[in-house]
């Protein structure tokens, strides 16, 4: 589903974050990143989002060049994927519903089934009698739980997270595990990177230390 | 089908709910665009008017022609027949020396005057109204005229011409001016209004991006927010037109009344209207297309 | 004082590097504002020059004062002596008959009629300019003058006034409605401008408040910015007339020279130019104050 | 220092975030809050800083009663206080420099000294080298780190830290608690609201539970 070969990432001023990076995470497979801050864990992440293009080598995603593609090409890739950013990205002028409902919108869902879709997603993570609720009168744990909402209400085939669990508790984080467990057995790619890395004892763990794999 | 409708009408209402969202910026906003569209509006009105006006009265400039003292009927009529076929010539009227005398006659102090002459001291004259008339080619008439038998003296109203003419010019000059500034004013405020909008919205722009958002559904919501404020703009500025032109209507019509003339200014006509509102429109989606442009260029 | 000089630096520092940090939005707001302001300005200018011409020129209206043709000298001396005593009379000029015979006689194809009169049918005139030119007071002084002895006839050049008094009213008129429109399209063009600024500076203005930062702090880079984008606008503005006047000046020099006057348009004076930037940067200020207001009101 | 007095905070639509909570924290103590997800703890943090108002009961802090706080009087208790922010409320339009210097500009610091306490903040938290990076181009943990390092450069009497140690690892969040005890060893309270409550054994510690104080 997803391979790197060889891929160096340098940021402008020199600074390398991701250095000769090669590894490959099979469909269905559930995976982990683990490192310290400034490993590279989230530049990892936006390669394979198309977010950032590599400096050096390929990122495949389900076998095309994320890379080379064409800016008119790059929604439909986007669309497949389900992404949890880390610093979010909600929209603090609209509502919780209207968030969860904006990726249905430009996929295009008619609005009956959409609805319904995105009070599925929020039943999920818990924020259904917070449909109404605009982001910024939602706890840093809601926030987070509504942007997981959003990633997961397309039924994307491939999921990023990036720290889903920073501002959750023990019990919620738990949840939120779950659900990514969940999405794993119905098919679905995961690739989530966190400092938590007892909240996903059976998955396969790739660990980051200044842009370079350890083994 | 019933995508693309639902996604247009998502779209429209999301430009009306932004709109709706800052009330005292579209507020101000309006304001702008209506006044930077009144302006080019008003004198569209009023040239329009002026062009009517122009057409009810004949402005055009004159030649007067005047037979010898010596001349009789018969040259004259001659004169006249030549006159009507000449080329130039779009309009002949004969005023006969007798008349001439009976109306110098009714002017104020001058009856004694002429009740002392022994004869008629006025000749037989035609007033001539020219085909084209620029004053090279009045020169030329009269030119030509003045070659004529028994012709004494042709006069062209020339200073009348000129000054017409200077007019013209410095109107003409005007108009170029006021249209170069107002154009480029209202393009910078169309789209200064609408990159805020934008510039508000970066965060929605990029996270739709994100979520895989085609550079069209970006754009749309957009397109309709321009295309609205520039369309509330141009009914602000019919309106003030409006507004104008009946503020206007006594003062200027006692004005031309003064003339001899009668005006009742007329406000922008259908058609007027209808460009008005679809340019205001069209500029607006333009300034939104624009403004839209380099945000969705990068990444 | 230092550290009150260094806040107001680091003000000025960073709404020089707002200004310069989108270039394209800061030269269409300058362009706005310019072009807002031109209007007004180039009016202000024309106007004075306008001013200036009316000076050289008597363009007064008069009354003419026409003595019966029985009168002798003495009785027209004795009129001018009650004229040049008379209040609302401001300058008075006797035409003698046998100048006005002289003057008539040159005019065209008038020489035979006149050479053939036993007497001089012009009698003795006045041509009289009132101090107050209002149409009402000269009909009050054309009525006076009628009573006086072997005054045959006061004539009102009342056309003319009626004219020159609906012309200023329309001018009047027309200048108020530009001023209204132009001066709400300019304030609402500063501000949106400015708030464009405000807006995009949300987050900032929130976290120096939350940082402990006073009113007067978070406003006065916001404060800079304005007046400098007002000052901006402003020398735009004033560039933009100067040009106007050059380009007018050939075009309206050819006008008055018809009418027989001269004028050389002169640009904006010394301080015109220094009231019109101090009202731009003012006004750039006093959107920016206003613009923050409602931002400042929240928690 | 703090003093909670039958304090309640009900949001608009009718949510209680916190019932009639009392405590006290005195000068120089160090304290934290836990509690899952919506419990309350940024409002509570909100309310000591006068970025909410209670709808019941007095908050004092000093001895002054913050809700009934003039607009005017509001900077002056603010610059008293280092607030570390759930959501970092860092502006991206300034360096990782200007971000830091700007507490100390407000607060009309000359330049010179400025410049080198913001240098001294900016090493504290291991981000000396990047302080003309924008925070765009920071990693997650290092946008934490500069927030924090905004926090504690004008060496404030009372300290708020919302999930400081949010998206950091262990290490990291271990470096950064040990700031936290250095300024609580130099006379600061502070007070932590964090789900890592192995991270400050310690501390005092309050469980807020439905916006209740369990105890
Ligand atoms: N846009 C950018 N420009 C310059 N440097 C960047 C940019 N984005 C990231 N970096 C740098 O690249 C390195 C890796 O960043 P990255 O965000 O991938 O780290 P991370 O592993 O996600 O860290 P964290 O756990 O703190 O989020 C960091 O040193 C960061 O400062
Ligand atoms: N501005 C607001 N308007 C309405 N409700 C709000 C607002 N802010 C917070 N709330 C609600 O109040 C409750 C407590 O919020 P708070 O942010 O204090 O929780 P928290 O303990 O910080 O949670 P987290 O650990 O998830 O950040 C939550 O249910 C939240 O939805
Ligand atoms: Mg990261
Ligand atoms: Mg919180």
């Amino acid at each position: 589903m997803i391979r790197f070969d060889r891929v160096s990432k340098r940021y402008p001023p020199g600074i390398d974050a991701l250095g000769d990076l090669s590894f490959e995470i099979a469909e269905r497979e559930l995976a982990v990143i683990n490192g310290h801050s400034g490993a590279g864990k989230s530049t990892l992440l936006k390669l394979i989002a198309a977010m950032e293009r590599p400096t050096g080598g390929a990122v495949l995603v389900g076998g095309q060049n994320v890379g080379s593609l064409t800016r008119s090409s790059l929604p439909y890739l986007r669309r497949r994927i389900g992404m949890i950013f880390q610093d979010q990205k909600l929209l603090f002028d609209r509502s919780a519903f209207d968030n969860v409902m904006l990726p249905l919108e430009i996929a295009g869902f008619p609005p009956r089934e959409a609805a319904q879709r995105v009070r599925a997603a929020l039943d999920k993570v818990g924020l259904g009698q917070r449909e109404k609720a605009m982001p910024i009168a939602l706890s840093g744990g809601e926030q987070q739980r509504l942007a997981i909402a959003r990633a997961v209400v397309n039924r994307p085939s491939l999921l990023l997270a990036d720290e889903p669990t920073a501002h959750l508790d023990t019990d919620t984080a738990n949840d939120v595990a779950r659900i990514f467990m969940e999405f794993h057995r119905v098919g679905v790619t995961v690739l989530i990177a966190t400092y938590a890395n007892d909240l996903f004892p059976r998955a396969r763990r790739l660990r980051l230390d200044h842009g370079k794999l350890l083994t | 089908m019933s995508i693309w409708l639902t996604q247009h009408l998502n779209a429209l209402r999301l430009a009306l709910r932004r709109l709706g969202a800052m009330p005292l910026n579209t507020l101000l906003s309006l304001l702008s665009i209506g006044v930077a569209l009144a302006l080019p509006a008003g004198g569209q009105m009023l040239l329009a008017n002026a062009l009517q006006l122009a057409g009810t009265t004949s402005t055009a400039p004159q030649i007067s022609l005047f037979m010898a003292n010596a001349a009789d009927r018969r040259a004259a009529n001659e004169i006249e027949n030549r006159l009507r076929r000449y080329g130039g010539v779009k309009q002949v009227q004969f005023m006969a020396r007798e008349d001439t005398l009976a109306r110098m006659k009714s002017g104020q102090g001058l009856r004694e005057v002429i009740d002392a002459l022994p004869t008629n001291p006025f000749p037989d004259a035609f007033v001539i109204t020219a085909a084209d008339d620029r004053p090279e080619a009045m020169e030329g008439l009269a030119a030509e005229f003045r070659r004529w038998p028994k012709v004494e003296h042709v006069q062209l109203d020339s200073a009348w011409v000129r000054r017409l003419d200077a007019l013209l010019k410095l109107g003409r000059t005007a108009v170029i001016l006021l249209g170069v500034l107002l154009g480029a004013g209202l393009i910078a405020i169309t789209f200064t209004t609408i990159r805020m909008q934008v510039l508000t919205s970066r965060a929605e722009i990029e996270v739709s991006q994100l979520l895989g958002a085609t550079d069209g559904f970006i754009r749309r919501p957009f397109l309709y927010f321009g295309a609205l404020l520039g369309l509330g703009g141009g009914v602000f500025a019919w309106v003030l037109v409006g507004a104008a032109a009946l503020w206007l209507r006594t003062p200027l019509g006692d004005l031309v009344r003064l003339y001899d003339l009668t005006l009742v200014i007329q406000p922008l006509g259908t058609l007027d209207s209808a460009l008005l509102l679809a340019f205001a429109a069209s500029l607006g989606w333009l300034g939104a297309l624009l403004s839209l442009r380099q945000h969705l260029r990068q990444p």
